[in-house]
């Protein structure tokens, strides 16, 4: 049998996989049949769940809040009432980190963004949890943003997951606001090609954020490997402090100093660091990124 | 003067030796062609000689018209516009899908007029009859300057017709993406070609056997372990082909998991007649085929295949050698099953890809799926087909069976029923006036019909009545199948004519996808070792 | 109104706010009271990249350097978030985040932070200013979106025509200062015609920085009628036992 | 949209002891199904929320199937689909039940 893929499997199935065995415990379960108030005008169905998954469990023995969007549900888009259970999973990160109960908290974002049915509620949703993510933080919270799913993580969601304090991401995971089918349609196709995949993994994908720094772990596309990485980040606290501020601005200058001029992943694997290197081809492995790594101080920080 | 030689004095001016520059080819063809030829566009549902098709496309209709294009595939939107501008009139060929739309528009509009659709072999065999080409315009991969051609892995079509036109007074006139002093394989002599053209970009190929493992659904699964265990297992199948499609590359993925867990490698498919399909990697390297001959290449798979001589079939160079004509002709008489799927099929099995706006062509599919009679040699899974076929008090000789089985979801794409009681491409033949209905498989030739529902074993229905009521027995919840007669049903099913997933034991919960021995185009990339290098669009890392 | 009229608005003539280039804003000025205002932002409805999101944070973290507990107001006129490939692959996700986190951490160290937005503002560029700060107000041709009407038909397959009738029964998707103030996201519309100066000083006498408000006042207001209660249940749920 | 209810009487009541289970996700060609017990021992209602109209028929055979070959007695089905096939409907009620009939 193969290994279960996080990519595709459920939000549901991944907080099982992820958590301990049997821990999870549902806040606003499906049974309670919360969905969207918006989705019907536009004659669309609903979820039971409006596509997102919260509440707590255990990791490790440790008690760790938990939210998973489902991306195959509109994209796990954000609406209202799944960007309530979001901000709600965060703000109860605050409290009980405040209270001195756990200081974890895991969030599976898999989400195009906005839900355009609901903009403007999924837009506010999305303010409130960038601003929720930085209070649990300040309240001595570490969030942990696990990218890897279908729907990649885009707009409001890839503005969450940079307030997150860590960021795992397999390889399949793409993080970026606007994504290339939206620079496309804006922009045209000599901007971004969203017919050329490779290319677009090569710009938002998870290897080209990894090195870049934008990531703090690149881990195998399995609920195993992302439940070890969890584990492993969730030691590194990262309280929101102002030299942190201070290391990250001058860490995101630096990045643009020195790639600033670069359209492609593979132009700052090939020009800067190994002029021969053939970044993004099948043969590039897990070794090839992890010797990059090294190389590169930008991948190796402390400074979100 | 012969005709070839009055051909290639008029096209003189525009070559230097062989070569012609590629902004000259528009004027050697004006030069070369004459009204009313018989030409062939080399191009089928992979490899394409595109810049020749785009060329002759922008030919004077003063200078060139009434041709009469015999060609494999209707493919590129050029393929159709000789027809709009005047250049072409007639069309035989084989493959449409690409264009399927515009040609059942052209067609209604009178615009085209048609011989026949055929198969890829039938039209191959009619080159050295009756539909002989004057002029072909092929594509290869490299050429020296003495006109020897390299086709590199892609083949495919281009012995076939270059020995069709060269050894019967017509000229060849070749597109290469280089010119080189030596070519690393001689795949077509250079005596046979008349003129070749260096373009800018590389010929076009379409990666039309790559399924991605991610798309393989739940229900594909459950179809594919009932291929496994109710045919290949009990008929012994070693020998097969594979269409193109999910659930045939679900059964791939499946053999070295389930099949290998039911005790079967070995004893199933060993030998294909198949491109090199992505999804069969896995078996490949679990040692579960013998070997493989290829209708053409597969994008992508060029190193993978050089790196396993052992299996593929390849020339100097190591690179695959594929050919088109054989392998149909190895499909069609060497191999015991061919498995493939449908749009539509009527209740006495007949199927087709037609639909009231599009014309798809045939391609290989067929020839596949067809019982050859002129077969001769046996083979375990054959004779058993063919013992299956007759009635227990029978008479008759004794005679083989290709399996010919047909793989389809009851319900196809927008919730459009696959089972219907009239195929839509018998409303198109009478609508367009064409003597037969573009049918892709007959009836008479399918064995099995296996849907999530469960196998139909046609082979032993002994009246169209039962043939209707097996059909109808696994037809689901179409239209069809909902009219399906109960006690006739459970007659069927207790006679094994019809099976369902719990008469074979099979738990559809068991349906799952951890059971794909790969579960994305990734897990193929790892299983061939990094040799397997997919194109840009079915990438997600 | 532009940022200059706004600036005098609010501060007379005497204030020292300048655009650049770029469109950043930067500058200070004060109010009646004498009390002194930080001014950062975004005008001429520039898109936000990289480079401007780092601009603001840069000119917010010398601020908060300067001295503790001064007021910063956020001027915001902008496109959306900068969309090309150079901005994506170089992470302008985490420039915008970097902008947030600048924002908040200068409200909890004690500055109130209030946003003004004037002109407009979409998708991405809007989170990472107007709605980053505590508290958030618009005049009243400011035009906050998430995206135009236009395009959001062809995303979600339904005819223009079809769109705007349905938002004239809903604040929730369509563009505009009154949709996202029945949201809660704006929390005030200000008179443009009357005394910016004293509008802010209204605000900046309140508790500007306290918790987030907006999906009670989404609530109150109508436009977000279950948010609220599911984020109070999710945080008590959390907390039993 | 457009809801269908069906109501049921099954052979027996569906074993098991879990209160609820949730299988599959509204998304094309797919549906979710949400299974809660009720007091009622062989009772099976159901309720269809669903986009795609004009298939009653196909749900009342499906469904009909459903409760004849698994006994889900004592259930309250309720389906958002997003344009599932009748297989997947069938498999994911499936796997349902036996979601229901785990300890946990």
């Amino acid at each position: 049998m193969r290994r279960l893929s996080w990519f595709e499997l459920s939000a549901r199935n991944r907080i099982a996989a992820l958590l301990d065995a049997r821990s999870f415990e549902e806040f606003i379960g499906p049974e309670e049949v919360v969905t969207s108030p918006h989705l019907l005008q536009f004659d669309l169905p609903v979820a039971f769940d409006d596509g997102i998954v919260v509440g707590r469990g255990r990791l490790d023995g440790k008690l760790v809040l938990v939210a998973a969007q489902e991306g195959r549900f509109m994209g796990g888009s954000i609406g209202e009432v799944h960007g309530a259970k979001l901000v709600g999973i965060l703000r109860a990160a605050r409290a009980l980190a405040a209270a001195g109960r756990t200081q974890a908290c895991l969030l599976l974002l898999d989400t195009g963004g906005v839900r355009l049915q609901e903009a403007n509620a999924g837009e506010t949703a999305a303010a409130e949890a960038v601003r929720a993510v930085l209070d649990a933080r300040t309240a001595g919270a570490s969030v942990v943003a696990l990218l890897g799913g279908r729907a990649g993580c885009f707009g409001g969601g890839s503005l969450i997951a940079a307030c997150c304090s860590h960021i795992v991401m397999s390889e399949h995971a793409r993080l970026g606001v606007s994504g290339p089918e939206v620079i496309e349609t804006y922009k045209g196709a000599e901007e971004f090609d969203s017919q050329d995949r490779a290319l677009a993994w090569r710009t938002l994908g998870g290897m080209t954020r990894r090195l870049l720094g934008s990531a703090d772990a690149l881990v195998d596309d399995t609920a195993a490997a992302f439940r070890q990485a969890a584990i492993a980040q969730l030691q590194r606290p990262r309280p929101l402090e102002m030299a942190r501020l201070q290391a990250e601005h001058a860490r995101l200058r630096e990045r643009i100093r020195r790639f600033g001029d670069c359209r492609d992943g593979a132009e700052i694997v090939r020009r800067v660091l190994e002029p021969a290197a053939v970044y993004g081809l099948d043969n590039w492995s897990a070794q090839d990124t992890e010797r990059l790594i090294a190389k590169l101080p930008e991948s190796a920080h402390d400074a979100r | 003067m012969s005709s070839r030689d009055a051909r290639l004095a008029r096209a003189a001016p525009f070559s230097q030796g062989k070569v012609v520059a590629a902004a000259d080819v528009t004027a050697l063809l004006e030069a070369v062609l004459t009204p009313g030829d018989r030409v062939c566009v080399e191009g089928d549902n992979q490899k394409q000689a595109d810049y020749l098709a785009r060329a002759l496309a922008r030919c004077s209709s003063e200078k060139v018209h009434d041709l009469h294009m015999v060609q494999s595939g209707i493919v590129l939107p050029e393929h159709l516009d000789v027809f709009d501008r005047g250049i072409a009139a007639r069309l035989d060929c084989s493959y449409s899908a690409p264009q399927g739309a515009r040609i059942a528009r052209m067609l209604r509009a009178r615009h085209i007029q048609l011989g026949s659709l055929h198969t890829y072999l039938e039209l191959f065999a009619r080159y050295f009859i009756d539909l002989t080409p004057d002029v072909a315009l092929i594509a290869a991969v490299s050429a020296d300057s003495n006109g020897n051609l390299y086709t590199g892995p892609n083949t495919e079509d281009t012995p076939t017709i270059v020995e069709a036109v060269a050894c019967k007074g017509g000229v060849v006139i070749a597109q290469v993406n280089e010119i080189v002093p030596q070519v690393p394989r001689v795949d077509i002599p250079g005596d046979r070609v008349h003129f070749v053209t260096r373009t800018q970009q590389p010929f076009y190929v379409e990666p039309l056997f790559t399924r991605d493992p991610a798309g393989i659904t739940e229900t594909q699964i459950l179809m594919a372990m009932l291929a496994i265990k109710g045919i290949y297992a009990p008929y012994g199948v070693r020998r097969l082909n594979h269409g193109i499609g999910f659930d045939t590359a679900a059964i791939e993925l499946l053999l070295p998991t389930y099949a290998d867990a039911l005790g079967l490698k070995g004893s199933i498919c060993t030998h294909w007649a198949l491109n090199p399909h992505p999804t069969l990697i896995p078996a490949i390297e679990a040692g579960w085929v013998k070997q493989i001959h290829c209708f053409g290449s597969e994008v992508g798979m060029e190193d993978y295949v050089a790196a396993r001589p052992q299996i593929f079939f390849t020339g100097v160079g190591g690179t695959l050698r594929s050919n088109r004509a054989l392998c149909q002709t190895a499909g069609l008489y060497a191999c015991d099953l061919f498995i493939g799927s449908t749009l539509q099929m009527d209740l006495q099995g007949n199927s087709s890809t037609v639909t009231r706006t599009r014309i798809a062509g045939f391609g290989g599919a067929p020839n596949m799926g067809s019982d050859p009679r002129g077969r001769r040699h046996f083979s375990e899974a054959w004779l058993k087909a063919g013992a299956e076929s007759r009635p227990a008090q029978s008479t008759a000789l004794p005679r083989g069976r290709k399996l010919v089985v047909q793989i389809v979801e009851s319900f196809g794409e927008s919730m459009e029923p696959t089972f219907v009681e009239r195929l839509a491409a018998v409303e198109i033949a009478e609508e367009l006036g064409l003597p037969i209905p573009p049918v892709m498989i007959y009836g008479d030739d399918v064995t099995h019909v296996i849907t999530e529902n469960g196998i139909a074993n046609l082979l032993l229905c002994r009246s169209p009545e039962e043939r209707e009521q097996a059909i109808r027995g696994v037809a689901g919840y179409t239209e069809v199948g909902r009219q399906r007669d109960r006690r006739a049903f459970q007659q069927l099913r207790e006679r094994g004519v019809v099976r369902l997933p719990e008469d074979l034991d099979i738990d559809p919960l068991d349906a799952d996808r951890t059971m794909l021995a790969a579960g994305s185009i990734r897990d193929l990339v790892r299983g061939s070792g990094g040799l397997y290098r997919p194109p840009a669009r079915f990438r997600n890392y | 109104m532009t940022h200059a009229e706004i600036a005098v608005g609010l501060f007379g003539k005497t204030h020292k706010v300048s655009v650049d280039a770029d469109g950043i804003v930067r500058g200070t000025g004060s109010l009646r009271s004498g009390r002194e205002v930080n001014i950062v932002g975004i005008a001429n409805a520039q898109p936000l990249g990289i480079e401007a999101a780092l601009a603001i944070a840069q000119e917010t973290l010398d601020i908060m350097r300067r001295g503790p507990g001064t007021a910063i107001l956020v001027l915001v006129d902008s496109g959306s978030q900068l969309m090309s490939r150079r901005e994506e692959l170089l992470g302008l996700n985490e420039a915008l985040g970097h902008l947030i986190k600048v924002l908040r951490a200068a409200a909890s160290s004690g500055h109130p932070t209030v946003g003004l937005l004037y002109g407009s503002s979409t998708g991405g560029a809007l989170i990472a200013t107007g709605l980053a700060t505590s508290w958030l107000a618009a005049l009243p041709r400011a035009q906050p979106s998430v995206m135009q009407l236009q395009a959001m038909a062809r995303v979600v397959k339904l005819s223009l025509d079809k769109l705007e009738r349905l938002a004239a029964d809903t604040p929730v998707f369509a563009p505009g200062i009154a949709n996202f103030a029945s949201m809660g996201a704006i929390h005030a519309v200000w008179d443009a015609d009357s005394d910016l100066g004293i509008q802010l000083e209204q605000v900046l006498a309140t508790r500007v920085n306290g918790d987030d408000e907006r999906a009670r006042l989404g609530a109150e207001r109508g436009g977000r009628t279950k948010a609220a209660t599911i984020i109070d249940r999710i945080v008590g749920e959390a907390q039993r036992g | 949209m457009q809801t269908l209810h069906f109501s049921y009487r099954a052979a027996s009541r569906l074993p098991g002891k879990r209160a609820q289970a949730l299988v599959g996700v509204v998304a094309s060609n797919d549906l979710e199904v949400l299974l809660q017990r009720t007091p009622k021992a062989t009772d099976c209602v159901v309720t269809v929320s669903t986009a795609v109209h004009g298939y009653d028929a196909v749900w009342k055979a499906v469904l009909a199937d459903f409760v004849e070959r698994r006994a889900p007695g004592g259930l309250r089905i309720s389906i958002n689909d997003g344009g599932a096939r009748p297989d997947v409907v069938a498999l994911r009620l499936a796997q349902g039940v036996r979601l229901m009939g785990d300890d946990a």
